[in-house]
């Protein structure tokens, strides 16, 4: 559905060069959700915006349901009907809302709905009908400038989605929305998607969002995509960023001469009690340091930090025992000094 | 001069400084606004980026704005008789006079549009709107509240010129002021026009106060979020 | 650039006269005329105050008013020459005879060299007050120099005078400012100065070319309604009036314009 | 350090009214680190902007550091000498970042040193310094407008963080970061909160900021505070929003006939291979259906959601047993249908 | 008029209009600038809400715009005359000119500082920065762009405003158009001055909207965030 291929971007200011994009080839496949990561300033919004063609790419295309928006957009800045059309199609919830201050949060949502046409009836019906799903029917007729944060959020998401897109871009859509929101809009795009085919390629921080919602994700540093995938994909690469960000785990072994292992559940197998197996079968105490899991449709899905008694050569056996259950296993270098806490980092690097 | 004689001058003179005023505010507006937004579209980084239009309208508007209004009045006599029928009055100064406050007001528009975020321009192209939808959706309803300023600043411009406009027989309290009080000493005469004129520019200043501070008052107060 | 649609120029004796004037003397004493003896006459007269010289004359040539009273031969040629209009003198009226008033020196002999002069800035009255000086030996004009005498016409300027161009109604108001100032008549009075009195010398009436009179498109002149209003203007009454009111700052000039 | 007493605050709009917060008393304890929670609209960032006076409270009174801000305030706008006073000791993050447009970065940082009268050269010091800490170190020369959402966010901290202030309000200062920077700025709150006792008063939607940084919390609904407490205190408290939100767990039985058991960690034991232990003790197969947890200086803090063979009566012993470890033990009313994905609210509901 | 007559008064009255106009606009933004401020600050929802400053300050700027330039100029005469000396030449009209600019500056400040986004003000607010610390770093540097404008729209008025300065003799280009031009039918002398009108109102636009635009473009462009 959407396809990027060689993006370069690069912003000149006062001689300066920033080159937000350096080559981004992404494939995003129609009805799939696809959620982008990366750290600040990695190019994900610029990556985001380049897809609408909101921002002009240096060089490289990008085609979104079969159309090449690049070659249509040609030189001027002006999209002709061509692009216009093929951007009715893209809905965009921005970053920083975008929300015209002069209009009441339902004309707000209206907007693309006269942009289309759509008579005055039908406009109200729909928005009203999304300002009830994103939790905000009864501030439809205040102005932005009345609303929360969050509550400025749900009106972008709201606004978005009611051209009935057939893509939805997200820029950070739910980082300003507390989790129970977040979970209901998440379930919004969700339904979305799996009723109506809806692509979504979404942009966040937070790791929930995409084990919530994605089938797929990008990880993106310094202008490029460095790790991209199937979710359950990632998860089963070993060494894999993404994973490690999905899933963390952390915790320092309670005495020294104890072997640290992460176990990473891939979701292939069926919901086994493989602690306790383990514990039984080779009468052995097993600390569970840290852990980040879930079960989804009777599959468990996630990461565990556990600690066996003695050192790795002891436990050799035990190690056997859980690679041969389909675990992938990683003996982490813990090195038995206690890390100070909320150091997380310095615990993922030594995780690696 | 006494207060009888004054009295019947001044209701008509009133009346044809408002109609003055009033038309070529509107037709300002009418062609101003239109100029204004050209101006900020055909600029470079604008959505019409077009140098050749930029300058020349940009030209129009600064030659409009060089001339001295009497002579603008002058070289106007022609076109004029040809629109109004005829070269005197107070029907004749508005066209001279809605041709000086074009340029005027397109400048005020021109800065007035200049300060819509991007964002917003942004958010209307996603929806596939085009340079006209960003238009009428974004640029002119967001920047209404400074429109409106620039509008009431135009207004009270114009209550100036009228005095000018004098020259053409146009009547007009300024036109009253300059006759009675500057050319025939009248200080009286001079002293209550020039009331009158307070009066009327500080009606014109405060409703277009109100109405800038009521549009403005929706979009740009903060909220806590 | 002949008749056009407005009432202004319809002939007939019913319709009402435009005549375009400036504000002093010349609409002072079109609206006596209008209030006190016109209706007797049987004639419409509406006034129309111009601030300025160019366009009453473009206003009667394109007919946007009938006649009008504000200029002087000398002015008069000039602007048809130079614009190609056909603007006819009707009758003379009155002459605002220019003066040298000052607050400082008592007679011209008082003004010293190098002393300020304000003298007007508009074409005709600055013309004139270059001559006055020049009649009075305060300096010599170049040879040739017409109606149109500006400051860079002098051509020997013993007092070593230096020349301030200021509005006309302007004068007056600025006299603590400069030496001495050309002032029209009726600006003087306005500003309570006796031409009679205040003057340090003043235009000659006799034989001025620069009386003011009724001017109207050629071919008006027989208009019925021009011709009752030149007899009002040089009656009896209109020149009570003025010597009444002006005092001096303007003077009746009545008769037929020299051609 | 902070206490706010009957807080109220309504806003009118055309004719409505908004009751934003609506008797809200909080207190702050000097040098700790106090999150606030709550749902998009709760009146979170009300209450924050409320503690410094940006917005005068309706009624009620607020005190920081000792000094009645309220009392202060006077009917008039102007802050006095005395309420500028204390202002200048309390940073503050927006959520919109509020930059000066015409600034540099570093002149953006700068501008409390300026307001506090700091010398040039010590300004541009401190604002480098600063600016280094948050990773913008090689931005100081840029505007506002060239930078990502991130990295604007992160020269808000840093600002609120040049003057020194002995108070700390961030309303969600980390939203629209990523997971490593947010780590990275917590640690620089943590360190300044250990190092110099900063009191830090910060909103999040963010858990994890929660778990990583905050010693006491509070639960905002509807403009009332309606949890509040230390951490641990919370996780302690049967049927807590706060502490299931922190810790959510999640999963369904992989059969019907099972228990399903909720157990909370309450670091307060040292850690314990309670699993293994309880396998081996009663020769149970344990499946670990979700977990969240994470080891603490040797203490385990977290939740886990286990599942044991057999319906409840015959675990009570099992369960008993996991009572005697020190563990909160909740069973879970799950009926054995399987919810759907991504549906997590439901799930809470039900394990409350 | 031949060129070589005309030549040796063209200097002079360049002169004096850019004269005039820089000292009057330097006059206008020295106080209008404040004024408009103070009718910002003292606004209901302002700074330092105070509805009789803000009623004051607000009637005087209203009565400098009520009055017709030629009517303020005479008005201004004592005035002028005990600050100048003297109330006739350029050094004398830049005195009512400023009296004219500094209202029309100081109601165009005050439309560019009311689009200053509340939110900075807080910044600074919470930051301990009082009144004047907010008008100084934030509301004037954030609207420097709108300001320099407003300058811009002011100085270009000015411009205008001398051709009647003519009236107490300060000469410059306006007055040369009307006095030669205009009333002496010069049309040669009339065409030149006009178009050296011309190019001066576009040198001021130009340098304006350059200045302006280079301001506005660290701040307002969007990025990619
Ligand atoms: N200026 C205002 N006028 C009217 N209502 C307002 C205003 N500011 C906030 N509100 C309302 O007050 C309530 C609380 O807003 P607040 O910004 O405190 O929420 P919040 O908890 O910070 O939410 P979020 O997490 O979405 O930022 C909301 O319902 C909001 O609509
Ligand atoms: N208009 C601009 N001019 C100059 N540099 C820019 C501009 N916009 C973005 N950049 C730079 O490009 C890089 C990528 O920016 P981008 O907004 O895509 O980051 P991001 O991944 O969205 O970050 P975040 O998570 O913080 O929003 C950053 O280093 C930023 O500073
Ligand atoms: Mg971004
Ligand atoms: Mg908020």
């Amino acid at each position: 559905m959407i396809t990027t291929t060689g993006l370069r971007k690069v912003y000149h200011s006062r001689g300066r060069e920033t080159v937000a994009l350096d080559g981004v080839d992404l494939h995003v496949r129609e009805g799939e959700v696809f959620g982008v990561v990366g750290r600040s300033g990695a190019g994900k919004s610029t990556l985001i915006r380049c897809v609408n063609l909101l921002e002009r790419p240096t060089s490289g295309t990008v085609e979104v349901a079969g159309t090449d928006l690049t070659a249509l957009a040609g030189s001027s800045r002006r999209a002709n009907a061509a692009l216009r059309a093929a951007r009715s199609q893209i809905g965009m919830v921005f970053q920083h809302f975008n929300l015209l201050s002069a209009r009441t949060v339902q004309d707000n949502v209206e907007l693309p709905l006269e942009i289309l046409g759509v008579s005055g009836r039908d406009r109200s019906r729909k928005a009203l009908e999304l300002l009830d799903l994103v939790g905000l029917a009864d501030k439809a007729k205040a102005y932005p400038a009345q609303l929360s944060g969050g509550q400025k959020q749900r009106v972008g998401i709201a606004r978005a989605l009611a051209g009935d897109p057939k893509v939805l871009l997200s820029d950070e859509a739910t980082s300003a929305l507390d989790p129970e929101t977040t979970r209901s809009i998440l379930q919004l795009l969700r339904d979305l998607n799996q009723q109506l085919g809806l692509t979504v390629l979404l942009i966040t921080h937070e790791m929930d969002v995409v084990k919530a919602v994605c089938d797929s994700a990008a990880l993106m540093k310094g202008g490029r995509v460095v790790e991209s995938g199937t979710v359950a994909g990632l998860l089963a690469t070993p060494g894999s960023e993404l994973a490690q960000e999905l899933f963390p785990v952390g915790g320092e072994p309670s005495e020294e001469g104890r072997t640290v292992v992460d176990l990473t559940f891939h979701g292939e197998a069926a919901t086994q009690p493989v602690i306790s197996q383990l514990a039984r079968t080779y009468n052995i105490d097993i600390s569970i340091l840290g852990a980040a899991m879930e079960t989804i449709g009777g599959r468990q899905v996630g990461r565990m930090r556990i600690e066996l008694p003695g050192r790795f050569e002891e436990n050799v056996v035990p190690i056997g025992f859980l690679r041969e259950k389909g675990l992938q296993v990683d003996v982490a270098p813990v090195d038995g000094t206690a890390t100070p806490k909320a150091d997380d980092a310095l615990v993922k690097e030594a995780a690696k | 001069m006494t207060w009888d004689e004054l009295q019947p001058m001044l209701l008509p003179a009133c009346w044809d400084t408002v109609y003055m005023v009033l038309w070529s505010a509107a037709i300002a507006v009418l062609v101003g606004l239109p100029l204004g937004v050209l101006l900020v579209l055909t600029d470079s980084g604008g959505l019409l980026r077009n140098a050749a239009v930029n300058k020349v309208v940009g030209a129009i508007v600064n030659v409009g704005r060089s001339l001295p209004f009497i002579i603008l009045m002058v070289a106007l006599i022609p076109f004029t008789r040809y629109v109004i029928g005829t070269s005197i009055g107070a029907e004749a100064a508005i066209v001279p006079l809605a041709v000086g406050a074009i340029p005027f007001f397109a400048r005020l528009v021109e800065t007035a549009i200049r300060e819509v975020d991007h964002g917003l321009v942004e958010a209307v192209q996603s929806m596939g709107g085009g340079t006209w939808t960003v238009v009428r959706k974004v640029l002119l309803p967001e920047a209404l509240p400074s429109l409106v300023s620039g509008l009431t600043t135009t207004a009270v411009a114009l209550v100036g010129y009228t005095a000018m406009a004098g020259a053409v027989g146009a009547g007009g309290l300024g036109d009253l002021a300059i006759r009675y009080g500057y050319q025939r000493f009248e200080t009286n005469v001079m002293l209550i026009t020039l009331v009158i004129l307070v009066v009327l520019v500080t009606a014109i200043q405060l409703l277009g106060d109100v109405a800038a501070r009521t549009l403005a008052r929706r979009g740009k107060k903060t909220s806590g979020a | 650039s002949s008749s056009g649609g407005t009432s202004a120029q319809q002939k007939g004796t019913d319709a009402s006269l435009i005549v375009a004037a400036s504000p002093t003397p010349h609409a002072k004493i079109l609206e006596f005329v209008r209030d006190h003896l016109a209706a007797k006459a049987g004639l419409k007269l509406e006034v129309r105050q111009f601030t300025d010289y160019v366009l009453p004359n473009t206003a009667t040539e394109n007919g946007d008013v009938g006649a009008n009273f504000f200029q002087h031969k000398p002015y008069l040629d000039d602007f048809n020459k130079k614009n190609g209009t056909h603007i006819v003198p009707v009758v003379n009226v009155e002459l605002e005879p220019l003066g040298l008033y000052s607050h400082k020196a008592k007679s011209v002999k008082d003004i010293k060299d190098g002393a300020t002069i304000a003298v007007p800035n508009d074409t005709t009255n600055e013309g004139r007050a270059f001559k006055l000086l020049a009649a009075n030996g305060l300096l010599t004009l170049k040879s040739g120099t017409g109606n149109d005498a500006t400051p860079a016409s002098v051509a020997d300027n013993p007092k070593h005078l230096k020349f301030k161009e200021l509005e006309a109604a302007q004068l007056p108001r600025a006299l603590d400012d400069v030496d001495a100032a050309i002032v029209n008549g009726n600006y003087a009075i306005g500003d309570n100065l006796n031409p009679a009195k205040d003057a340090l010398v003043l235009e000659k009436a006799e034989g001025n070319p620069y009386a003011n009179f009724l001017a109207v498109k050629d071919g008006n002149q027989n208009d019925p309604r021009v011709q009752k209003l030149a007899k009002l203007l040089n009656s009896d009454a209109v020149k009570q009036y003025i010597e009444q009111t002006f005092k001096g700052a303007v003077v009746p000039a009545f008769g037929k314009p020299a051609s």
